[in-house]
Protein backbone atom coordinates (compact mmCIF):
# COMPACT_ATOMS: atom_id res chain seq x y z
CA UNK A 1 0.00 0.00 0.00
CA UNK A 2 1.82 3.07 -1.22
CA UNK A 3 -0.78 5.75 -0.32
CA UNK A 4 -0.70 5.21 3.43
CA UNK A 5 2.93 6.29 3.58
CA UNK A 6 1.97 9.57 1.94
CA UNK A 7 -0.62 10.12 4.63
CA UNK A 8 1.85 9.33 7.41
CA UNK A 9 4.36 11.81 5.98
CA UNK A 10 1.67 14.48 5.65
CA UNK A 11 0.63 13.83 9.25
CA UNK A 12 4.22 14.38 10.38
CA UNK A 13 4.27 17.65 8.44
CA UNK A 14 1.05 18.76 10.13
CA UNK A 15 2.53 17.93 13.54
CA UNK A 16 5.55 20.11 12.82
CA UNK A 17 3.38 23.00 11.65
CA UNK A 18 1.21 22.70 14.75
CA UNK A 19 4.21 22.67 17.09
CA UNK A 20 5.58 25.73 15.31
CA UNK A 21 2.30 27.61 15.76
CA UNK A 22 2.00 26.53 19.34
CA UNK A 23 5.51 27.57 20.37
CA UNK A 24 6.35 30.58 18.21
CA UNK A 25 3.11 32.49 17.77
CA UNK A 26 1.98 34.84 20.52
CA UNK A 27 -1.70 35.31 19.80
CA UNK A 28 -3.71 32.93 21.99
CA UNK A 29 -6.33 32.11 19.33
CA UNK A 30 -3.56 31.15 16.95
CA UNK A 31 -1.98 28.97 19.60
CA UNK A 32 -5.30 27.18 20.01
CA UNK A 33 -5.36 26.69 16.25
CA UNK A 34 -1.85 25.25 16.42
CA UNK A 35 -2.93 22.71 19.01
CA UNK A 36 -5.80 21.69 16.75
CA UNK A 37 -3.50 21.26 13.75
CA UNK A 38 -1.16 19.17 15.92
CA UNK A 39 -3.96 16.83 16.96
CA UNK A 40 -5.10 16.51 13.34
CA UNK A 41 -1.59 15.47 12.34
CA UNK A 42 -1.46 12.84 15.07
CA UNK A 43 -4.84 11.45 13.98
CA UNK A 44 -3.70 11.31 10.38
CA UNK A 45 -0.57 9.38 11.32
CA UNK A 46 -2.69 6.90 13.26
CA UNK A 47 -5.18 6.35 10.46
CA UNK A 48 -2.46 6.13 7.84
CA UNK A 49 -0.76 3.47 9.93
CA UNK A 50 -4.04 1.58 10.19
CA UNK A 51 -3.94 0.95 6.42
CA UNK A 52 -0.61 -0.82 6.67
CA UNK A 53 -1.94 -4.39 6.57
CA UNK A 54 -3.84 -5.88 3.65
CA UNK A 55 -7.52 -6.69 3.83
CA UNK A 56 -9.28 -3.57 5.00
CA UNK A 57 -8.38 -0.95 7.58
CA UNK A 58 -7.95 -1.75 11.23
CA UNK A 59 -10.89 -0.79 13.43
CA UNK A 60 -9.18 0.04 16.71
CA UNK A 61 -7.27 3.19 15.60
CA UNK A 62 -10.46 4.49 14.03
CA UNK A 63 -12.30 4.16 17.33
CA UNK A 64 -9.42 5.87 19.15
CA UNK A 65 -9.37 8.72 16.65
CA UNK A 66 -13.14 9.10 16.90
CA UNK A 67 -12.81 9.55 20.65
CA UNK A 68 -9.86 11.87 20.14
CA UNK A 69 -11.79 14.19 17.81
CA UNK A 70 -14.55 14.66 20.36
CA UNK A 71 -12.04 15.28 23.16
CA UNK A 72 -10.15 17.79 20.98
CA UNK A 73 -13.33 19.73 20.27
CA UNK A 74 -14.22 19.83 23.96
CA UNK A 75 -10.72 21.06 24.84
CA UNK A 76 -10.95 23.68 22.11
CA UNK A 77 -14.25 24.95 23.48
CA UNK A 78 -12.79 25.20 26.98
CA UNK A 79 -9.67 26.95 25.73
CA UNK A 80 -11.60 29.49 23.70
CA UNK A 81 -13.87 30.23 26.65
CA UNK A 82 -10.75 30.82 28.77
CA UNK A 83 -9.33 33.11 26.09
CA UNK A 84 -12.52 35.17 26.07
CA UNK A 85 -12.36 35.38 29.86
CA UNK A 86 -8.70 36.48 29.83
CA UNK A 87 -9.59 39.12 27.28
CA UNK A 88 -12.44 40.41 29.43
CA UNK A 89 -10.26 40.56 32.54
CA UNK A 90 -6.99 41.94 31.20
CA UNK A 91 -7.85 43.83 28.05
CA UNK A 92 -6.76 43.39 24.51
CA UNK A 93 -3.02 43.64 25.14
CA UNK A 94 -2.97 40.17 26.60
CA UNK A 95 -4.14 38.37 23.48
CA UNK A 96 -2.41 40.39 20.79
CA UNK A 97 0.43 39.14 18.64
CA UNK A 98 3.02 41.03 20.70
CA UNK A 99 1.30 40.91 24.05
CA UNK A 100 3.00 40.46 27.42
CA UNK A 101 1.96 36.84 27.83
CA UNK B 1 -4.98 7.49 -7.90
CA UNK B 2 -1.67 8.32 -6.25
CA UNK B 3 -1.83 11.72 -7.93
CA UNK B 4 -5.09 12.31 -6.06
CA UNK B 5 -3.40 11.47 -2.75
CA UNK B 6 -0.43 13.72 -3.40
CA UNK B 7 -2.60 16.66 -4.50
CA UNK B 8 -4.82 16.24 -1.44
CA UNK B 9 -1.90 16.14 0.97
CA UNK B 10 -0.10 19.09 -0.61
CA UNK B 11 -3.34 21.09 -0.41
CA UNK B 12 -3.68 20.13 3.24
CA UNK B 13 -0.15 21.18 4.08
CA UNK B 14 -0.44 24.49 2.23
CA UNK B 15 -3.68 25.21 4.09
CA UNK B 16 -2.08 24.44 7.46
CA UNK B 17 0.93 26.68 6.77
CA UNK B 18 -1.37 29.44 5.56
CA UNK B 19 -3.61 29.19 8.61
CA UNK B 20 -0.59 29.48 10.88
CA UNK B 21 1.26 32.25 9.08
CA UNK B 22 -1.46 34.69 8.03
CA UNK B 23 -1.41 38.10 9.64
CA UNK B 24 -5.18 38.50 9.36
CA UNK B 25 -6.87 36.40 12.00
CA UNK B 26 -10.20 36.02 10.18
CA UNK B 27 -8.42 34.77 7.08
CA UNK B 28 -6.56 32.18 9.08
CA UNK B 29 -9.81 30.98 10.68
CA UNK B 30 -11.36 30.48 7.25
CA UNK B 31 -8.25 28.58 6.13
CA UNK B 32 -8.52 26.41 9.23
CA UNK B 33 -12.16 25.51 8.51
CA UNK B 34 -11.17 24.66 4.94
CA UNK B 35 -8.44 22.43 6.31
CA UNK B 36 -11.06 20.52 8.28
CA UNK B 37 -13.02 19.87 5.07
CA UNK B 38 -9.89 18.59 3.29
CA UNK B 39 -9.10 16.31 6.23
CA UNK B 40 -12.62 14.87 5.97
CA UNK B 41 -12.06 14.12 2.28
CA UNK B 42 -8.75 12.44 3.16
CA UNK B 43 -10.49 10.18 5.66
CA UNK B 44 -13.14 9.25 3.16
CA UNK B 45 -10.22 8.29 0.89
CA UNK B 46 -8.65 6.16 3.64
CA UNK B 47 -11.81 4.12 4.06
CA UNK B 48 -12.97 5.58 7.38
CA UNK B 49 -16.46 6.77 6.47
CA UNK B 50 -17.74 7.24 10.03
CA UNK B 51 -14.63 9.25 10.87
CA UNK B 52 -15.21 11.51 7.88
CA UNK B 53 -18.79 12.13 9.00
CA UNK B 54 -17.72 13.08 12.53
CA UNK B 55 -14.89 15.24 11.22
CA UNK B 56 -17.07 17.28 8.88
CA UNK B 57 -19.78 17.76 11.48
CA UNK B 58 -17.56 18.46 14.47
CA UNK B 59 -14.18 19.52 13.12
CA UNK B 60 -15.35 21.81 10.35
CA UNK B 61 -18.75 22.87 11.67
CA UNK B 62 -18.57 23.25 15.44
CA UNK B 63 -14.90 24.22 15.68
CA UNK B 64 -15.29 26.86 13.00
CA UNK B 65 -18.36 28.25 14.74
CA UNK B 66 -16.44 28.39 18.04
CA UNK B 67 -13.48 30.23 16.49
CA UNK B 68 -15.73 32.70 14.72
CA UNK B 69 -17.63 33.26 17.96
CA UNK B 70 -14.36 34.04 19.76
CA UNK B 71 -13.32 36.45 17.02
CA UNK B 72 -16.67 38.21 17.30
CA UNK B 73 -16.14 38.49 21.04
CA UNK B 74 -12.65 39.92 20.60
CA UNK B 75 -13.79 42.43 18.01
CA UNK B 76 -16.62 43.83 20.08
CA UNK B 77 -14.20 46.12 21.91
CA UNK B 78 -12.92 49.42 20.48
CA UNK B 79 -9.39 49.66 19.21
CA UNK B 80 -9.39 46.18 17.73
CA UNK B 81 -8.96 45.88 14.00
CA UNK B 82 -12.07 44.72 12.14
CA UNK B 83 -12.89 43.39 8.69
CA UNK B 84 -14.25 46.70 7.53
CA UNK B 85 -17.02 46.96 10.11
CA UNK B 86 -18.01 50.36 11.37
CA UNK B 87 -16.96 50.38 15.03
CA UNK B 88 -16.97 54.13 15.56
CA UNK B 89 -20.29 54.09 17.43
CA UNK B 90 -19.09 51.76 20.16
CA UNK C 1 -27.67 -1.76 -23.13
CA UNK C 2 -25.32 -1.83 -20.17
CA UNK C 3 -22.54 -0.20 -22.16
CA UNK C 4 -24.88 2.56 -23.32
CA UNK C 5 -25.89 3.29 -19.75
CA UNK C 6 -22.27 3.39 -18.60
CA UNK C 7 -21.27 5.77 -21.38
CA UNK C 8 -24.25 8.01 -20.68
CA UNK C 9 -23.36 8.12 -16.98
CA UNK C 10 -19.75 9.09 -17.64
CA UNK C 11 -20.79 11.72 -20.19
CA UNK C 12 -23.28 13.32 -17.84
CA UNK C 13 -20.73 13.35 -15.02
CA UNK C 14 -18.11 15.01 -17.21
CA UNK C 15 -20.70 17.65 -18.13
CA UNK C 16 -21.47 18.26 -14.45
CA UNK C 17 -17.78 18.61 -13.62
CA UNK C 18 -17.48 21.11 -16.48
CA UNK C 19 -20.25 23.13 -14.87
CA UNK C 20 -18.27 23.07 -11.62
CA UNK C 21 -15.21 24.38 -13.42
CA UNK C 22 -17.31 27.07 -15.13
CA UNK C 23 -18.59 28.24 -11.75
CA UNK C 24 -15.06 28.35 -10.36
CA UNK C 25 -13.73 30.30 -13.33
CA UNK C 26 -16.60 32.76 -12.96
CA UNK C 27 -15.78 33.09 -9.29
CA UNK C 28 -12.18 33.86 -10.11
CA UNK C 29 -12.79 36.28 -12.97
CA UNK C 30 -15.91 38.33 -12.18
CA UNK C 31 -15.43 41.86 -10.90
CA UNK C 32 -17.39 42.16 -7.63
CA UNK C 33 -18.92 40.12 -4.82
CA UNK C 34 -22.45 39.84 -6.20
CA UNK C 35 -21.55 38.57 -9.65
CA UNK C 36 -19.12 36.12 -8.11
CA UNK C 37 -21.85 34.79 -5.82
CA UNK C 38 -24.20 34.52 -8.79
CA UNK C 39 -21.73 32.46 -10.85
CA UNK C 40 -20.77 30.23 -7.96
CA UNK C 41 -24.21 29.29 -6.67
CA UNK C 42 -26.05 28.67 -9.92
CA UNK C 43 -23.33 26.72 -11.64
CA UNK C 44 -22.72 24.61 -8.55
CA UNK C 45 -26.38 23.64 -8.26
CA UNK C 46 -26.56 22.51 -11.88
CA UNK C 47 -23.20 20.74 -11.77
CA UNK C 48 -24.19 18.88 -8.62
CA UNK C 49 -27.49 17.87 -10.22
CA UNK C 50 -25.76 16.44 -13.29
CA UNK C 51 -23.21 14.63 -11.13
CA UNK C 52 -26.01 13.11 -9.03
CA UNK C 53 -27.85 12.03 -12.19
CA UNK C 54 -24.76 10.35 -13.58
CA UNK C 55 -24.07 8.59 -10.30
CA UNK C 56 -27.65 7.37 -9.91
CA UNK C 57 -27.36 5.69 -13.31
CA UNK C 58 -24.54 3.63 -11.79
CA UNK C 59 -25.95 3.05 -8.31
CA UNK C 60 -26.85 -0.55 -7.41
CA UNK C 61 -30.17 0.18 -5.68
CA UNK C 62 -33.04 2.60 -5.43
CA UNK C 63 -32.23 3.55 -1.82
CA UNK C 64 -28.94 5.00 -3.01
CA UNK C 65 -30.75 6.97 -5.70
CA UNK C 66 -33.02 8.39 -3.01
CA UNK C 67 -30.01 9.42 -0.92
CA UNK C 68 -28.35 11.02 -3.93
CA UNK C 69 -31.42 13.10 -4.70
CA UNK C 70 -31.52 14.10 -1.04
CA UNK C 71 -27.90 15.26 -1.29
CA UNK C 72 -28.80 17.41 -4.29
CA UNK C 73 -31.72 18.98 -2.45
CA UNK C 74 -29.52 19.73 0.57
CA UNK C 75 -26.85 21.32 -1.59
CA UNK C 76 -29.45 23.53 -3.24
CA UNK C 77 -30.90 24.62 0.11
CA UNK C 78 -27.47 25.36 1.58
CA UNK C 79 -26.43 27.26 -1.54
CA UNK C 80 -29.52 29.41 -1.54
CA UNK C 81 -29.30 30.22 2.17
CA UNK C 82 -25.61 31.04 2.19
CA UNK C 83 -25.79 33.07 -1.04
CA UNK C 84 -28.58 35.19 0.40
CA UNK C 85 -26.83 35.70 3.74
CA UNK C 86 -23.42 36.55 2.28
CA UNK C 87 -24.90 38.98 -0.22
CA UNK C 88 -26.98 40.70 2.48
CA UNK C 89 -23.98 40.99 4.77
CA UNK C 90 -21.81 42.42 1.99
CA UNK C 91 -24.54 44.93 1.10
CA UNK C 92 -24.95 46.01 4.70
CA UNK C 93 -21.21 46.48 5.10
CA UNK C 94 -21.24 48.86 2.16
CA UNK C 95 -19.70 46.79 -0.64
CA UNK C 96 -20.84 48.57 -3.79
CA UNK C 97 -21.83 46.72 -6.96
CA UNK C 98 -19.60 47.35 -9.95
CA UNK C 99 -21.10 50.02 -12.18
CA UNK C 100 -21.11 49.92 -15.97
CA UNK C 101 -21.81 47.14 -18.43
CA UNK C 102 -18.40 46.49 -19.94
CA UNK C 103 -17.20 43.29 -18.36
CA UNK D 1 -13.93 8.91 -14.31
CA UNK D 2 -10.38 10.19 -13.89
CA UNK D 3 -11.36 13.25 -15.95
CA UNK D 4 -14.27 13.98 -13.61
CA UNK D 5 -12.03 13.68 -10.55
CA UNK D 6 -9.43 15.99 -12.11
CA UNK D 7 -12.04 18.64 -12.97
CA UNK D 8 -13.56 18.58 -9.49
CA UNK D 9 -10.11 18.89 -7.95
CA UNK D 10 -9.47 21.86 -10.22
CA UNK D 11 -12.58 23.50 -8.83
CA UNK D 12 -11.22 22.73 -5.37
CA UNK D 13 -7.97 24.57 -6.03
CA UNK D 14 -9.86 27.52 -7.57
CA UNK D 15 -11.67 27.88 -4.25
CA UNK D 16 -8.26 27.83 -2.54
CA UNK D 17 -7.04 30.70 -4.74
CA UNK D 18 -10.17 32.71 -3.99
CA UNK D 19 -9.77 32.22 -0.25
CA UNK D 20 -6.11 33.20 -0.42
CA UNK D 21 -6.52 36.53 -2.20
CA UNK D 22 -10.19 37.40 -1.77
CA UNK D 23 -10.43 41.14 -1.19
CA UNK D 24 -13.15 41.06 1.45
CA UNK D 25 -14.40 38.69 4.12
CA UNK D 26 -17.46 37.80 2.05
CA UNK D 27 -15.18 36.49 -0.71
CA UNK D 28 -13.35 34.25 1.70
CA UNK D 29 -16.60 32.89 3.06
CA UNK D 30 -17.72 32.26 -0.51
CA UNK D 31 -14.59 30.22 -1.08
CA UNK D 32 -15.30 28.18 2.05
CA UNK D 33 -18.81 27.49 0.77
CA UNK D 34 -17.41 26.33 -2.58
CA UNK D 35 -15.15 24.05 -0.59
CA UNK D 36 -18.25 22.56 1.02
CA UNK D 37 -20.11 21.83 -2.20
CA UNK D 38 -17.11 20.69 -4.22
CA UNK D 39 -16.02 18.59 -1.25
CA UNK D 40 -19.37 16.80 -1.44
CA UNK D 41 -18.84 16.33 -5.17
CA UNK D 42 -15.33 14.95 -4.55
CA UNK D 43 -16.64 12.44 -2.02
CA UNK D 44 -19.34 11.35 -4.49
CA UNK D 45 -16.80 10.81 -7.27
CA UNK D 46 -14.60 8.94 -4.81
CA UNK D 47 -17.55 6.69 -3.88
CA UNK D 48 -18.03 5.80 -7.53
CA UNK D 49 -14.32 5.24 -8.11
CA UNK D 50 -13.74 3.04 -5.07
CA UNK D 51 -17.14 1.27 -5.45
CA UNK D 52 -17.71 2.02 -1.77
CA UNK D 53 -21.28 3.25 -1.60
CA UNK D 54 -21.25 3.94 2.13
CA UNK D 55 -19.39 7.15 1.35
CA UNK D 56 -22.70 8.60 0.19
CA UNK D 57 -23.61 9.14 3.84
CA UNK D 58 -20.48 11.29 4.19
CA UNK D 59 -21.57 13.40 1.24
CA UNK D 60 -25.00 13.73 2.84
CA UNK D 61 -23.47 15.15 6.02
CA UNK D 62 -21.26 17.46 3.91
CA UNK D 63 -24.28 18.83 2.10
CA UNK D 64 -26.48 19.26 5.13
CA UNK D 65 -23.80 21.02 7.20
CA UNK D 66 -22.46 23.29 4.47
CA UNK D 67 -24.49 26.24 5.71
CA UNK D 68 -23.49 26.12 9.40
CA UNK D 69 -20.20 27.98 9.02
CA UNK D 70 -21.75 30.63 6.79
CA UNK D 71 -24.48 31.23 9.36
CA UNK D 72 -21.83 31.53 12.09
CA UNK D 73 -19.90 34.06 9.97
CA UNK D 74 -22.99 36.18 9.36
CA UNK D 75 -23.94 36.05 13.01
CA UNK D 76 -20.43 37.21 13.99
CA UNK D 77 -20.37 40.18 11.65
CA UNK D 78 -23.88 41.20 12.60
CA UNK D 79 -23.02 41.14 16.27
CA UNK D 80 -19.75 42.96 15.73
CA UNK D 81 -21.49 45.83 13.94
CA UNK D 82 -24.53 46.01 16.19
CA UNK D 83 -24.90 49.12 18.37
CA UNK D 84 -24.71 48.26 22.05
Amino acid sequence: MIPSQIYVIAGAGLVSVGVFAWVVRRHLVRRMMGVNILSTGVFMMLIGGARRVEGGPDGVPQAMVLTGIVVAVSATALGLALIQRIYDQRGERSVEERGPM
Amino acid sequence: MIVFDVVLMVTLWVLAVGAVSQADLFKSVVLFVTMGVVVAVAWARLGAADLAMVEVAVGAGITGALFLNTLGHLEQRPGERGEGEDTSHL
Amino acid sequence: MEGVREALAVGVMVLGALFFVAGSVGMLRFPDVYTRLHALTKADNLGMGLLVFGLSLQAPGWQLVLKLVLIWIFVMIAGAISCHLVAREAYRQGVKPEQGGDL
Amino acid sequence: MIVVAALVLGSFSAALIRIWRGPSGADRMMGAQLFGSSGAATVLVLAAMLEDWSLIDVALVFASLAAVTVVAFVERTERASMPQ
